[in-house]
């Protein structure tokens, strides 16, 4: 696939908002530098140029503003897609996003239906410290009303960002700051990745390695290595988080008998739990060792690259991880 | 400002629509019969009125956790408004929202809410929405002073100056947000002073009289009509029932004078001396309006009483579209 | 024990704070309508008269604000008692809570203390719909840096703000609204109950219901069932969420070999998972069937009486999990 | 207000170690020799230095993203300082922090903030502890155009006034949010005007000139120790360098013409001719003094160059006391 078509992660982002914007008159976008800057990182570059400042719109630096624009817009009858920065900001928009967003439908007897797209970022790496580096998407699956996808390729993030735009509900897409450079294929035309739909990215007979966003890469990695000593790991990667695609995870587990759940962020009470705790209800019987669980420590991000380095889980815990329950079992 | 018959008397027929409705929740509330918290809209009925009068169902308004007043004045039916109060099925809201959630939007009215200062950044939405669109409507965002304090009406009140949306942001400045005074919650006197630091004009009203109201509200509609933005409305009032239900918790942070001395500027009477001064409603004619609305208002409370409970099979319904 | 002292869970919240001002002169309390009106639901009754408006606050409806105030007066020498009167409200204050509170101890390198009590309350029954009723303690217990405790006895009310008031670390008292009226033994003098310890509140050994807060109760109501039908169920009351007593739980799991874990927070996402996943972790070859979770199902929480009944979790469905979970072993 | 020459020449270094110090971070970060992102001060530092020459380690400061000016100007050391940029274990937060962070207690520093907005909060707090213990100080909270629209300020701003606590809120407009020129994110000129809604008094300075920062803040400062409560100072600034970096990611949102407009005002530029004009500092002193200044944060890079990294045995220490 010499010539296939390729795009960075950030790339597909921008590509899929043209898309939408394309697609759908009614949709919009919003948020912090988008329009004139083009996103921080560039995501919504060239769409001001394209489609005017009607259809993207710089916000004042009012989180709790922009998430109730988004609600208001999409009450009304358009189709928002609303960026916050990163996923560190929710802090200052959380009623707007678990009170307002996530339960206006219920709370109106299912009267309003709330299509709105929230584009957000986790995950650290680049040495941005405590307030710029968390993973808290197990805040925002706990709410429901709420949908929400992790892409790891450039692929999932265009189909996937195509998909929540279509969906009446509000969709968190959560990027991950690390892949943006990442390339990847990318078809030109418009396309979806169903969400609530898992992909498993390798197979293997050993174990599986259950996770989502940048750790997909890792695990990858890891698996790799596994594979040198005679390892055969299963990949899966979930994509979607809110609905999880649980028949898919319990499938691989019935295969493998053994299961390492991966995530960046903190493990206490990340979303690793929840999935363990479904893994183990769901096949218990086919369970050879308890479903191990990889993520951050107990501790805020660290600045320092060398804490950073130690803090972030990576392939080589990965490893660590499944020999020691192989091992165990 | 001249304001014709038909206007005055349905701003005089939406006041004594909340007063008798909200009068009647709240013997219903004190006898046990509603669940959860009822705050009601007693007192403050000549702002819902003098500004939904301006209002089509393509106007949109955002309301709080006092909201059965918005609602009606927007047109809300008495029986959908006590069934969900009471939990109904035949609710607005099939019972899922209750008091503090009601809603209805086919009449523009994007709820009340429980949590305070949550509207302003909505009716920011919505009045983006409308110019989107490029119609001609507006979006009313109603709060209270205690509510002025929230940072969410800070960043809406920014957003809507911002973009020059068509919009109102109505203080009903009741002086007092749940059991604190005004002078302990804020050290300005005029929530509308605010307004100058957003880039939007700012108009104190007496918000017990319904044509002050009335007339402010126009001003604000025409200008935000005009593509101007947004303005800032404080209307000065007061709740003649307790925060919550209609004696509340007995706790003794207001006195018997000070709301005396209120009531003696009661919206719907002093609207009533008015229309008959006028020569628009006789007081005869008033008394006979008073009780075809509680007519209505007792019938909706016949409907909601007999309307079924809500099916538990339908819990997990209406989380997603 | 007939003339034993009793207090309600409510009027342990006022004895606690009065007897922590008496203790610690510089602790204070602030709030919305904590001083003139005495906290919405008579919480701190008394404590203005007492000890004067300098030490109990009103606040403005600002709540982000009201947790600034407690950090920055705790970084700078004060032991404050915050009060968010409802968890709910949590969303208004995220990042006070999340990266302000939790983190500035971390990111200073050890050099700030942050003496914070903030207490709330948490849990529905009273009909008061989707936005006063939430159990929302997964989001604070994933956040590295607080501490989290959840009181289900008058008792344990009173100890816990007692061992939070004197910790060196930003502690959340978690109150449950349906409890407030509750009586039990409380001690008039000052005592504390510690941090990070669960207590068994009933010893058994057919099965162990892992919980807190108010379903405490409910499991002991069930537990009382379940033993007319011949099973002894022990139930652990964690009182603490973070830091987690994970070796009570592991020791209870240890000789009963099955669990219940029940809690009122909805269950995609909640502790229970955590717990759950931790449990398998700890006793994996132990456990004679899944660990089971019962929590709310995947919906705000509705209005309605008899939606609501059937939305929380209560001593039947307890029942009805543990017959389940016998049964499938 | 006659300046006494003392205080102009400890205004001066202070700004000219933000300046040296800046530049060369500057160059480090340019060079890839720093993680992360650095919010440089060059061209703010009249605004740091004229209020800080006010205050002592009793008083409490809360910063922003922008934050190493803040924390030179109240006495920060360049070593501990260029070991915390550097994310090594003799940083002032051990490494922990970073430049987004970077604080200190002893010198009543209450930290830079990566969240815009996080510090008016926290700094009432300051406030009220100082007021709480009758102490004669006063805590003083920086922020930026932007962060003026959170909602995180106006709550700050109103507990302030309400309490009448002993504060300063220095805005520090320059002008941009990131790359957002202030017309298209709030509707207003003047964030100044803001105070009124408050109850505190708005003052416009010119943040290029020290002189006037300082006199400003001694007002405002006075006002707050004599129990009248808090001020906002709006200091009209510009910052010479991108809004990450020296250079930034090179987006066209400025012109270069309006760039060297605004460094004609070079804050230290003009200072140094006034001081010249005063005979308070010759030029030639002035050059020693950067010199100075200059040999001094290369001390401060070679210690943190020398120094340790953190053993990663320490991750997890600090979360807890
Ligand atoms: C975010 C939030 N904080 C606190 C509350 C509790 N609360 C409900 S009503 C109320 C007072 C509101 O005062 P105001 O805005 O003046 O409205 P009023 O009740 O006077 O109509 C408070 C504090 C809430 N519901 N939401
Ligand atoms: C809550 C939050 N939203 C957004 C950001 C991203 N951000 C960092 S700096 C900045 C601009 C701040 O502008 P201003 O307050 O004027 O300060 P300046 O950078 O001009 O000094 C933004 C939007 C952030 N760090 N925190
Ligand atoms: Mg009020
Ligand atoms: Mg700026």
């Amino acid at each position: 696939m010499a010539d296939e078509r390729e795009l960075t992660y950030i790339g597909a982002v921008a590509e899929a908002s043209r898309t939408v914007l394309l697609e759908q008159e009614n949709a919009f976008i919003a948020g912090e530098d988008v329009a004139g800057a083009g996103g921080v990182f560039g995501s919504y570059r060239g769409i001001l140029d394209e489609f005017g400042d009607q259809r993207i719109v710089d916000t004042p630096i009012s989180e709790e503003g922009i998430i109730g624009l988004g609600v208001g817009a999409a009450a009304t009858g358009l189709r928002p897609i609303v960026d916050i920065m990163f996923m560190d900001f929710m802090g200052e928009c959380m009623d707007e996003i678990a009170n307002q967003m996530a339960k206006m439908r219920y709370m109106f007897g299912g009267s309003a239906s709330l299509p709105i797209t929230v584009i957000t970022m986790s995950g650290g790496g680049i040495n941005m410290a405590a307030q710029h580096s968390q993973s808290l998407e197990a805040w925002i699956c706990h709410l429901p009303g709420l949908k929400v996808v992790a892409p790891s390729t450039a692929y999932d993030v265009k189909g996937l960002i195509i998909s929540a735009s279509r969906d009446d509900n509000p969709v968190f897409v959560v990027l991950n700051k690390l892949s943006l450079r990442n390339r990847g294929h990318v078809p030109e035309e418009s396309y979806t990745v169903p969400l609530g739909e898992a992909n498993v990215v390798r197979e293997g007979s050993d174990v599986s390695i259950v996770t989502y966003s940048r750790m997909v890469g890792e695990s990858m990695t890891a698996a790799d290595t596994l594979s040198e000593n005679g390892i055969e790991a299963e990949v899966l990667d979930l994509r979607s988080l809110q609905p999880m695609d649980t028949e898919a995870i319990v499938e691989s587990v019935k295969k493998t008998q053994r299961v390492v759940v991966v995530h960046e962020a903190v493990r206490f009470g990340g979303l690793g739990g929840e999935i363990a705790a479904q893994i183990q209800e769901d096949a218990f019987d086919y369970l050879d060792a308890p479903v191990a669980r990889v993520g951050a420590p107990f501790s805020p991000v660290p600045f320092s690259p060398v804490l950073e380095q130690a803090y972030i889980p990576n392939a080589g815990r990965i490893v660590t991880e499944v020999n020691e329950l192989l091992n165990a079992a | 400002m001249e304001l014709n018959h038909e206007t005055l008397l349905d701003i005089h027929r939406r006041m004594v629509r909340i007063r008798t409705f909200e009068t009647e929740a709240g013997k219903l509330a004190e006898a046990g019969k509603i669940p959860g918290a009822l705050h009601l809209y007693v007192g403050q009925e000549a702002i819902a009125s003098g500004i939904m009068a301006h209002l089509s169902n393509e106007d949109w308004i955002t309301s709080t956790h006092r909201g059965h007043g918005h609602l009606i004045a927007k047109g809300g039916e008495f029986g959908k408004m006590f069934a969900e109060l009471f939990g109904r099925a035949t609710g607005y809201c099939k019972g899922k929202g209750g008091s503090m959630h009601i809603s209805n939007m086919e009449l523009g009215m994007l709820g009340a809410n429980g949590i305070v200062g949550a509207g302003p950044p909505i009716a920011v939405g919505a009045a983006f929405s409308i110019k989107y669109r490029n119609n001609k409507n507006v979006a009313v965002t109603f709060f209270g002073d205690g509510a002025s304090n929230e940072g969410s009406f800070h960043e809406a009140a920014n957003m809507a100056a911002l973009y020059k949306l068509p919009m109102l942001f109505v203080c009903e400045n009741n002086g007092y947000g749940e059991y604190t005074p005004q002078a302990n919650h804020q050290a300005i006197v005029d929530v509308a002073d605010r307004a100058a630091g957003y880039g939007m004009p700012g108009v104190v009203v007496d918000g017990m009289d319904a044509v002050a109201v009335y007339e402010a509200a126009d001003a604000a509609i025409e200008r935000a009509k005009a593509g101007d933005g947004p303005s800032l409305l404080e209307c000065k009032t007061y709740r003649f029932f307790d925060h919550v239900g209609v004696r509340g918790m007995g706790l003794s942070y207001r006195t018997d004078e000070e709301l005396a001395e209120w009531q003696k500027r009661d919206p719907i009477h002093m609207f009533e001396s008015r229309l008959a001064e006028l020569d628009v409603l006789s007081k005869d004619d008033a008394v006979k309006i008073h009780e075809d609305v509680l007519a209505e208002v007792q019938a909706g409370i016949e409907f909601a009483e007999s309307s079924p409970m809500p099916d538990p099979a339908t819990l997990l319904e209406d989380v997603y579209a």
